[in-house]
């Protein structure tokens, strides 16, 4: 299972692209240890992670159809 | 008063005086309204170690800041007796002195009108994913936080 | 920021969208401003036995109300970190839809001119001599009273 | 002495008339008295006076330069 991960401001410039794509991340908790050991600077830098479009605040699972984001601090208006 | 179908709130480039006249204008057929409260952003010439920003580059989530806008406004129209709400944000460049966002609120009274604007621009800070990048005159640039 | 200079706050007939417009716009150029607030008030077709108001006709005591928004505004300098602030009120008729008072403050951060304006906008209303008699549309008049 | 009192709003529409003179009013007190006599229609309305675009609160000396005015309840914006 292969998951699309878009990325969002500061992270776009971080990682240099507009998503990454990553394989055998079952759920959230997994996801979030596999990137920060594939992309050490992500452990430096605050962000959120959104799944389909909702911030989520604790372990999820994931499917290949999940829109994954993952969002610095907004700083809109 | 709140309707389901998503707005699109962005718009590509600055806010003008004209967009905003406008607005206002088509709010004098409804004569139910006693009050409007207008919030407008506008680019500031900050500066920072010796540089001043010349503009913010705006980027955004859109499709999760229009679902999450649809929950706003329903929350609001909940909250405060409104006859309506309109905002508007922008994407890309905009240069220091132009305007960023505009949120208009109308009502019978002042108070709605003047409570649900400030709500609303809290929330659209606070809770809508969008990104501004500060472009400083030497070319530099920084990543805005919100305060 | 405070000037002593007496700025008349009058208008004779209603505000148009156009004036707001221009307003805005001459902003852009203090680029020190981060956040504009603006109030309207627009007149409203109130019904009362069976009667709807059709106009609002504005008198005032002039003289006495622009020494007091002389006071008004040097508190409101003193209290919030504003920019600038402007205060304009129609007299004479102004129909419904019509909009018959703008209050706009600027200031580098949301939260003063947002304050400052609810506060200008409450001290206007209860502060300074003005009258408005409402017309209805069988000619009848009552005076209107703020809540 | 005789005084010139301006009249606003509603009580222009009651006194019929853009202002009143009075005579021998030495103070405020002494206005209020006299005004209720000569126009009964003004003790059923709520007014306050002003002196020299001030709103007064206690009894105040009254000369022929003196600017006063009688005021209802502000209805503006």
């Amino acid at each position: 299972m292969k998951i699309k991960i878009l990325l969002f401001g500061q992270l776009k410039e971080i990682l240099n692209a507009d998503f990454i794509e990553m394989k055998d991340v079952g759920d959230s908790d997994i996801l979030m240890e596999k990137l920060k050991g594939k992309f050490p600077a992500l452990t430096d830098i605050s962000f959120r992670v959104a799944v389909d479009k909702n911030l989520i605040s604790e372990n999820i699972v994931l499917s290949e159809s999940s829109e994954i984001a993952l969002l610095p601090p907004f700083s809109g208006g | 008063m709140s309707d389901k179908k998503i707005k699109n709130i962005f718009h590509q480039g600055p806010i003008s005086p004209s967009f905003i006249m406008e607005s206002i204008q088509k709010h004098s057929t409804k004569t139910d309204i006693g009050a409007h409260n207008i919030f407008l952003g506008q680019i500031r010439a900050d500066r920072k170690d010796g540089q001043e920003v010349t503009a913010i580059n705006y980027t955004a989530y859109e499709d999760m800041a229009l679902d999450k806008m649809v929950e706003i406004r329903e929350e609001i129209f909940a909250n405060y007796p409104l006859t309506c709400l309109h905002v508007h944000h922008s994407l890309g460049m905009i240069a220091t002195g132009e305007i960023c966002l505009f949120v208009f609120t109308s009502a019978a009274h002042r108070k709605e009108a003047i409570d649900a604007c400030e709500t609303l621009v809290e929330r659209i800070k606070s809770e809508l994913p969008i990104w501004g990048e500060e472009i400083f005159n030497n070319g530099s640039q920084t990543w805005k936080i919100n305060k």
